[in-house]
C-alpha cells in the first residue's frame, strides 16, 4: 500500500472540512431541513409534479467558499484539491442531508476532469489523435465558476454501464443531434446542463448538454427521498455542436470508468456522514428515552444494535478515505477501494435506517421525527451506481479479471 | 388445509364460495385502495370497503364459524375455506380488520353473552368499525406499562388518558381498551374494557402522519370519558390475560391480510421472482443473481414455514409448549414483511427510488411504501424486542428482563 | 396443499416416537455418549487410525423394537411406516447424538425402496424391461432383518449428483466389475453392505455391495464429528453377480432423485432433534449461570440469541413434518418440501452451534463441556447432501424448471 | 506502511531484513507447528520456536523499537517494516506472543524503570515465555469481577485464587495478573502484578483440554504465593487501566499472528478464494457460486476495513471520541476470524467433515480448526457480549448494563 498515512488529510483538507461544518451547521440544520422538505406531507407526496425545494441562498455560499471550484483542475480555474478533501466534504453534505446540486456537480466534475485528462493524453500522442478540440475543459471552468451540472448516462432500464445509453448520437458536419432517453437522473432540476452519454457510429461519446436546449425535455420522477431531485430526460432531435463534446465517440465507457472510483467514493462519503447522524441521533434517543425505569440504552436489545451501527459507519469511513487517498496517490488501488468503500457504506446505511427507525419506536415511525428524512436519502443513495452485493459482484469480477487475492486485486 | 380431508358440506361449501366470489367480485374503485386495511384514509375507500365486507356477510364468508345467536353462520370449519377463496381470488381486504381480527375473538373468549349479542353482529358485517387502544406515548413498547386511567364510579368507570397507534380510529364506533385500574400492581392493575369513541363525549381522535406520508393511524385522547361496567371485559385486574388473547390473533393484522383476503404472502414472493425475472443488473436480470436468488429462496422457506409452523401449531404430539409456537408468530411475520420488502428493492436497485404513483416506478411504486410501513408492524403491539423478552421469558423460562 | 392437517402423525407414529424417546433417554443419555466417544481427547483425533466407537448392544435393541424394518415395504418384510414416523425416529436419533448405523441404514432403505418401485413399475411395463430380475427387494428384506447398510453415491470432488460417480462398472456375462472409488461414505465401518452408484454402458446403476467382498477396501477418513465415522471405499476389480443390480444401469440417477426427498429428510430431522438438546441445554445454562449479579439468560445479548435458536428450531421442524407428510401424501410437493427442510436445518444447526458454544462461555469451549460433541455432528451434518445455499439454489432451479412461484413450485 | 514515505534507513532496514530472513529461514520442523502459538503444547516445539524468536531478536528483527537500555533496538518504525517482512516471507511466528503483543507494551507504559530492565530483555529474545492471568472461572466475561485475592502483608503480597485461558503457562516463567486488593469497590478494588509461574511455591498449572481436542491452554491455581511488591505494575487499585491498555495490544493475539509473522488475513482471503476455486459445488466450482463469491467479497472488506480503520485511528482530524477505533479491534478482528473460517466450511462443503492430518483434507484440515479456535478469541479476554457493552458505554455514553 503506497499511500501516506495519514491519507494525505492535511491542514488544508481540514480548513475545507471545518468551514463545511460551520456553514452547513448554520445554514442547513435539522430544522431548516424539515422545515424546507417536510412542511407539509401532502404535498410532498401529492402534487402533480412533486416539488424540489432547495436553498439558492445556500448555494451561492457554497459557490463562494470555492466549492464547487474544489474538484476542478487549477488549469481549468479551479483549485484542484485533493479527493480526500472532496470526500470529507461530501460527508459533510450527506451528515445535514442538505439538498443542492453539490454532490451531482461534483460527480459530473469528475467525470469532466477524465475526459479532460484522456483528451489531453490524446493530444500529447499517447491516444488515439482527437477531431475535434478537447471541449472538457471549458464545461469544467463553467463548474469552477458555480454552474450546476449532473450526469446522465443511465438508460431507463437502470444499468449502470454506460454503454447501454439509451441515447443515441448522429453527427453530421459540425452538429450532433441527440435522440433518446436518460434515467435516473440525479439533482436534474437543480443543474444548468448535463454530461449525457450517448452511442453512435465510433461507440459511446459524452455530451454536455444545457438544460434550456431546444429538445430536450425534463419529465421529473416522483421519488422517496425529499433531499434531491430525479428526472428522466427525453432528447427529441437536441441539436448541439462540437463545443459539446467532452468525450468523443468510443471513448465515453473509458472515461466514465476512469470516473467510476471518484463517483462511488462521493456517493460513500454521503452515506457515512449521514449514517453518523443516525447514530448520534439514535444514541441520543436511546440515552434520553426511558421505558421500564430504565434509559432504552441500557438494555442490550438496544445497545449492542447501536454499537454495531457505529462500527459499520467506521468501517465504511475507513475505506472511503482509503479510497479517496488511492485516487489522489495510488490510482492502481483506486477502483478495488472505492467499489469497497461503496460497498460497506451503502450496508451501514441500509443497517443504520433500519435500526434508526425500528429502536426510535412509535415516534420513529411518525411524519413528525426527522428519522424518516435520511432513511429516504439513504435508501436512495444505498442504490445509487449500484449497492453492496452488486459492488461486491464487481469486486470479485475484479479477482477474475487480475492475478494476486482480492485484499490486494 | 387439506381438501383431501374435506367433508362434503365443505367441499359443497368451497364450491359456493367460488362461484359466489366470481358473480360478485366488486368493480375496481376509481381511486386507489392502500395496501393494508390500517391504511385506509379517505371516505370513499371507507364506504366502498364496508360495502364490500357487508356483501361477503351476508353471503356467509364472513363470520362463518361464529355461533348463530351471535350473528355468525354456525359452522365448523367454514371460515378458513372462505378466507382461502378470498385470498385466492384477490379481491379487496376485509376495512375491520381489527374488529374481525382482535376484538371478535377478544369478546368471543372474554365477553359476557350480553356482549357477544350487542356487538359481534355489527362487528361482522362491518356496520361498525373496531379500533384497538393498547399502544401509548410512553408505553410504546412496555404494554404492561399503560397508563390511561379507569376509576371506578359506581357502576360505571371513568376513563383518561392517550392511546396511539389506533389505526381506523377515525371511522370506529368502538375500541377494545387497555387500561389501569390500579397503580399498585404493574399486570394485575389492568383491566380491559370496550369503549365508544364516535361522537363518544370526552373522546378526541387526531390523525398521525406516517413516515409514508400516510395518515390512516392516529392518536386518540380521553377526557372523563363515562363507561358503564357492562362495557368491561373479563373480571377487573385481568385485562394483561386478555390482552395476551388479543395479541395472539393479531397475527392476520400484521399479515394485513385480515380474515378476507388480500395478497397472500405466497402471491408476494411469486411477484417478486417476476420482479427479478424483469429487472436488469450487473448485465443479466436480477434472477440471474445468484446473492438475490439465494435471498428470494430464503423468503420463500420462510413462507413457507410460517404456514407448516402454524399448522403443527395445531397437532399436539409436535409440539411442546403451548404458546411456543403462537406466540413467535408476530415477530416472524412482521419482520418477514420487512425483509421481504428491504429485498424487493435490492431486486429493483435503481428503480427503488421511484415512489408510489411515479409513471415508470414497478409495480406503482408499492415496494418502497411497503418497505416504510413495514417498521409499523415490527414497532407495534410490543415491539419485536419485548416480543423476544415474551418468548424467553414465557417460553423458555429465562429471567424476566422486565 | 391436499395433505392431511395433522401431518398423518397418529397414535402409531407417536408410539414409534415415544418407544424411541425412552428407549434412547435409558441407553443413549449425554453421560453415556461422552464415556463412549469423548473420554480421551489423544484417542478420539490422533490415534493412527480414528477409532470409530458404538454400542452394538444398543444396535441390537434398535433391531428388537424393528427400527430397521421401519421404513422397509410389507412386502419384503418391513413394516412399510410412514415416513413421517421415520422422521420423528431420526428426530429423537439426532437429539442424543448416538452413533449407530440406524441413520444410514434408513437413508439406504429409501434409495433401495426407490429402486425397488421402479423396477416393479418396470415389471409392470410401465418402464423400460429389465434384463435382470429386481434385486433391491431382497436387500431391503436384509435390512427389515437387521443387517446395517449405507450409500456410496459420491465421488471424491464431493458432488452430490450420482451421475458424477468416480466408480466404474464392466458386465461380463452375469459378473459385473467394480473399479474406482466412493467418498464421504457415511457410518462404513458399521455398515454390512454399501448401495453403490456405478458408471458403465447404459449409464449410471446402483449395486449392492457386501462389506467383505474381494477387493474393497474401507479407507477410514479422520473427521472432526466424534459421533459416527465416515470412510473412502476403494474398488479393485470387485467382482459381483446380478443379484447386486438394484437398479439397473441407465436408471441410477433417477431412482437417487427420487430417493432424494426422503433422504434429505432424514438428515433434516436428525439436525433438528440435536439443535433442540442445543438449545434445551444452553436455555438451561442461561438460567443457572450467573453474572453480573443475574442469571446471564436476563441479558437480552443471551435470551433474544436464545429465542432466535427457537424460532429457528422450529421453522425447520416443521418444514421436516411438511416434507416428510408430503412424501407420504403429496409426493408432487415433496421435492420442494424436503430442499427447503434441509435447508432451514442446515441453517437453524449452524445458528445452534455456534450460539451454544458462545453463550456457554469459557466452559463451552472446553473439552469437558458436551457442547462440542453436538457442534461437531451438526457441522457434519449441515453439509451432508448439501448445505443451506445449496439447497436454496436447487429450489431457485426448481422454479426455473417448473410453471408457478416457488410457494408452489 | 507506506513505502513511499520511507526514511533511507528505512529502506535500508527493510532491505537487511529481507536478506537476512532469506538466508536465515528455518528449516521446516518434522513435526506439525500449530496455526497460533497460543496452541503450542509440545517441548519441540517449543524449543524450535523459541530458538527461532531468539535469533530473530538477535538479528534486530524483534524488539527494533524498544529502548536500547531495556534490550531493544533504539530505533523508531522499524518493528513494523520487521514485522511485515517476517508476515510476508511466512516464517513461523514468535512464540511469546503474549509476552511481546501484551506484556511487553503493558510492563512500558506502566512499569518501573526496574522492571521495564528486568523484564524486557529476556522477554524480547524469548528467553522467559509470558502468560496472562485474566479471566476465572466465574469472571469469565466480566472482567471486573475478578476475584483471585491479593492481600498486601508488609512489603510483599499473598496471592490465592484461580485463573483460566492462560494459554503457555505450562511454558512460562512470568504471568501478567490481575488481582482483587480490595472488596470495596469493583474497579478500583483491583490491582495489576507480575507474577512467577515456573517452579514458584503455591502454584499449579493444569492444562485444559480445548473442544478442538488440543491442550495449549491451561488453568493456574494459586496458593499462598508471596510475590514482593516491586512486582506490583502502577499503583494499588490502578488494576483495571493497567489491564485495558493490555487488552488494547490483544489484537495481535486475536489475529493469532503475533508480532513476528505468520498467516496475513490477506492471505487467508487468497487462500479463500483458491480454495473455493478448486472445490466443485452444485455442478461448477465453489468461485461460480454467487453466493460463495459474495461472502468471500464481504470477508475482504472486511479485512481491508480493518487495515484502513487501524491506519484512520492515528489520523486525530478522521476519528472522533479517541477510543472508538482502538475498541472495536477486538470484536472486529475474533469476528472477522470466525466468520472467514465459517465460508471456508461452506466452501469446502463434504470436506469440511475432514479433520487436523485427513489424508484428504483440504489444507490439511486446518480450516475445522480454525472455525472451533475462533470461539476462543470472541469468548476470551472479556467476552464479545461484554465487549459491545463497554463500547455502548465507554465510546457513546448509554447507560451501563449492569
Amino acid at each position: 500500500m503506497a499511500q501516506p498515512k495519514d491519507f494525505g488529510f492535511g491542514s488544508e483538507e481540514q480548513m475545507v472540512r471545518d468551514s463545511a461544518r460551520k456553514l452547513l451547521k448554520d445554514a442547513a440544520g435539522i430544522e431548516t431541513l424539515r422545515a424546507l422538505v417536510a412542511r407539509d406531507h401532502k404535498a410532498a407526496y401529492e402534487s402533480a409534479v412533486q416539488p424540489a425545494p432547495w436553498d439558492e441562498r445556500l448555494w451561492t455560499q457554497m459557490i463562494e467558499l470555492g466549492w464547487t471550484a474544489l474538484a476542478v483542475p487549477e488549469d481549468a480555474g479551479g483549485a484542484g484539491m485533493k479527493m480526500v478533501a472532496v470526500a470529507a466534504l461530501a460527508e459533510e453534505i450527506g451528515r445535514v442531508a442538505v439538498p443542492s446540486p453539490l454532490v451531482s456537480t461534483l460527480v459530473a466534475t469528475m467525470v469532466l476532469r477524465a475526459a479532460a485528462e484522456r483528451a489531453a493524453a490524446a493530444a500529447a500522442g499517447s491516444g488515439p489523435r482527437l477531431q475535434d478540440p478537447p471541449a472538457a475543459p471549458a464545461w469544467l471552468e463553467r463548474i469552477a465558476a458555480g454552474t450546476p451540472a449532473t450526469i446522465a448516462l443511465t438508460p431507463p432500464s437502470g444499468s449502470w454501464d454506460p454503454a447501454d445509453t439509451a441515447v443515441r448520437a448522429e453527427r453530421n458536419g459540425s452538429s450532433i443531434v441527440l435522440r433518446g432517453e436518460a434515467a435516473f437522473v440525479q439533482d436534474a432540476r437543480k443543474a444548468a446542463f448535463f454530461v449525457v452519454a450517448a452511442s453512435g457510429e465510433g461507440g459511446v461519446g459524452l455530451y454536455a448538454v444545457a438544460a434550456d436546449t431546444p429538445g430536450l425535455t425534463i419529465r421529473p420522477d416522483r421519488i422517496a427521498d425529499l433531499t434531491r431531485d430525479q428526472a428522466r430526460l427525453a432528447f427529441d432531435d437536441v441539436r448541439i455542436d462540437t463545443s459539446s463534446i467532452v468525450a468523443a465517440p468510443g471513448s465515453g465507457t473509458e472515461v466514465v470508468e476512469a470516473a467510476m472510483p471518484a463517483m462511488l467514493t462521493i456517493v460513500a462519503a454521503d452515506l457515512c456522514g449521514a449514517a453518523e447522524w443516525q447514530l448520534q441521533t439514535t444514541t441520543e434517543y436511546a440515552r434520553v428515552r426511558t421505558q421500564f425505569d430504565h434509559p432504552i440504552g441500557f438494555f442490550q436489545a438496544v445497545k449492542h444494535p447501536i454499537v454495531n451501527m457505529m462500527m459499520d459507519v467506521d468501517r465504511a469511513r475507513s475505506l472511503v478515505y482509503a479510497a479517496a487517498c488511492a485516487i489522489d496517490t495510488d490510482p492502481g488501488e483506486a477502483p478495488r477501494l472505492a467499489r469497497m468503500a461503496k460497498a460497506a457504506a451503502s450496508d451501514a446505511a441500509a443497517f443504520c435506517s433500519d435500526r434508526s427507525i425500528q429502536l426510535h419506536g412509535g415516534i420513529g415511525f411518525t411524519w413528525e421525527c426527522d428519522v424518516h428524512l435520511y432513511v429516504k436519502r439513504q435508501k436512495h443513495n444505498q442504490f445509487l451506481y449500484g449497492d453492496g452485493s452488486y459492488q461486491r459482484a464487481r469486486l470479485a469480477a475484479l479477482i477474475d479479471g487480475e492475478a494476486g487475492g482480492p485484499a490486494r486485486a | 388445509m387439506s381438501e383431501r380431508t374435506f367433508s362434503p358440506e365443505q367441499v359443497e361449501f368451497r364450491d359456493y364460495c367460488r362461484r359466489w366470489i366470481a358473480e360478485n367480485r366488486p368493480a375496481a374503485p376509481s381511486f386507489r385502495l392502500p395496501l393494508s386495511p390500517i391504511e385506509v384514509m379517505t371516505e370513499e375507500q371507507r364506504r366502498y370497503l364496508c360495502d364490500w365486507q357487508k356483501r361477503c356477510y351476508q353471503a356467509g364468508l364472513i363470520g362463518s364459524d361464529y355461533p348463530k345467536e351471535y350473528g355468525g353462520g354456525g359452522h365448523r370449519g367454514f371460515q378458513a375455506i372462505a378466507t382461502q377463496e378470498l385470498g385466492r381470488a384477490a379481491v379487496p381486504y376485509m376495512i375491520n380488520i381489527i374488529g374481525l381480527n382482535m376484538a371478535a375473538p377478544t369478546i368471543l373468549n372474554h365477553g359476557t353473552d350480553e356482549q357477544k349479542r350487542r356487538f359481534l353482529p355489527p362487528l361482522l358485517s362491518g356496520d361498525e368499525i373496531w379500533c384497538q387502544g393498547f399502544s401509548e406515548p410512553n408505553a410504546g413498547s412496555d404494554l404492561a406499562g399503560v397508563q390511561a386511567s379507569a376509576v371506578r364510579d359506581g357502576d360505571q368507570w371513568i376513563v383518561n388518558g392517550h392511546k396511539v397507534w389506533t389505526s381506523l380510529a377515525h371511522f370506529a364506533s368502538w375500541m377494545i381498551m387497555l387500561c389501569r385500574s390500579s397503580s399498585t400492581h404493574k399486570y394485575e392493575g389492568l383491566t380491559y374494557f370496550i369503549v365508544p369513541i364516535a361522537g363518544a363525549k370526552g373522546v378526541t381522535v387526531r390523525p398521525l402522519i406516517k413516515i409514508t406520508g400516510e395518515t390512516g393511524f392516529n392518536e386518540v385522547l380521553f377526557e372523563d370519558l363515562v363507561v358503564p361496567d357492562n362495557l368491561r371485559v373479563d373480571a377487573v385486574g385481568k385485562g394483561w390475560t386478555v390482552a395476551m388473547t388479543t395479541l395472539l390473533y393479531e397475527r392476520g393484522a400484521a399479515e394485513g391480510a385480515g380474515s378476507g383476503g388480500g395478497t397472500s404472502l405466497d402471491e408476494r414472493i411469486d411477484a417478486l421472482v417476476a420482479l427479478a425475472r424483469g429487472m436488469k443488473r450487473n448485465g443479466g436480470s436480477a434472477w440471474d443473481d445468484g446473492v438475490i436468488r439465494d435471498k428470494v429462496m430464503q423468503l420463500a422457506i420462510r413462507v413457507e414455514a410460517m404456514r407448516q409452523s402454524a399448522r403443527r401449531a395445531k397437532v399436539e404430539p409436535l409440539t411442546e409448549h403451548p404458546m411456543r409456537l403462537p406466540l413467535q408468530s408476530k415477530v416472524q411475520i412482521s419482520e418477514l414483511l420487512q425483509d421481504l420488502a428491504a429485498v424487493a428493492l435490492e431486486i429493483e436497485g435503481p428503480h427503488a427510488s421511484l415512489y408510489l404513483g411515479d409513471a415508470h416506478a414497478p409495480e406503482n411504486g408499492q415496494w418502497p411504501l411497503a418497505y416504510l410501513n413495514s417498521y409499523g408492524f415490527t414497532i407495534a403491539a410490543g415491539s419485536n424486542e419485548i416480543q423476544r423478552n415474551i418468548l424467553g421469558e414465557r417460553v423458555l423460562g429465562l429471567a424476566k428482563s422486565k
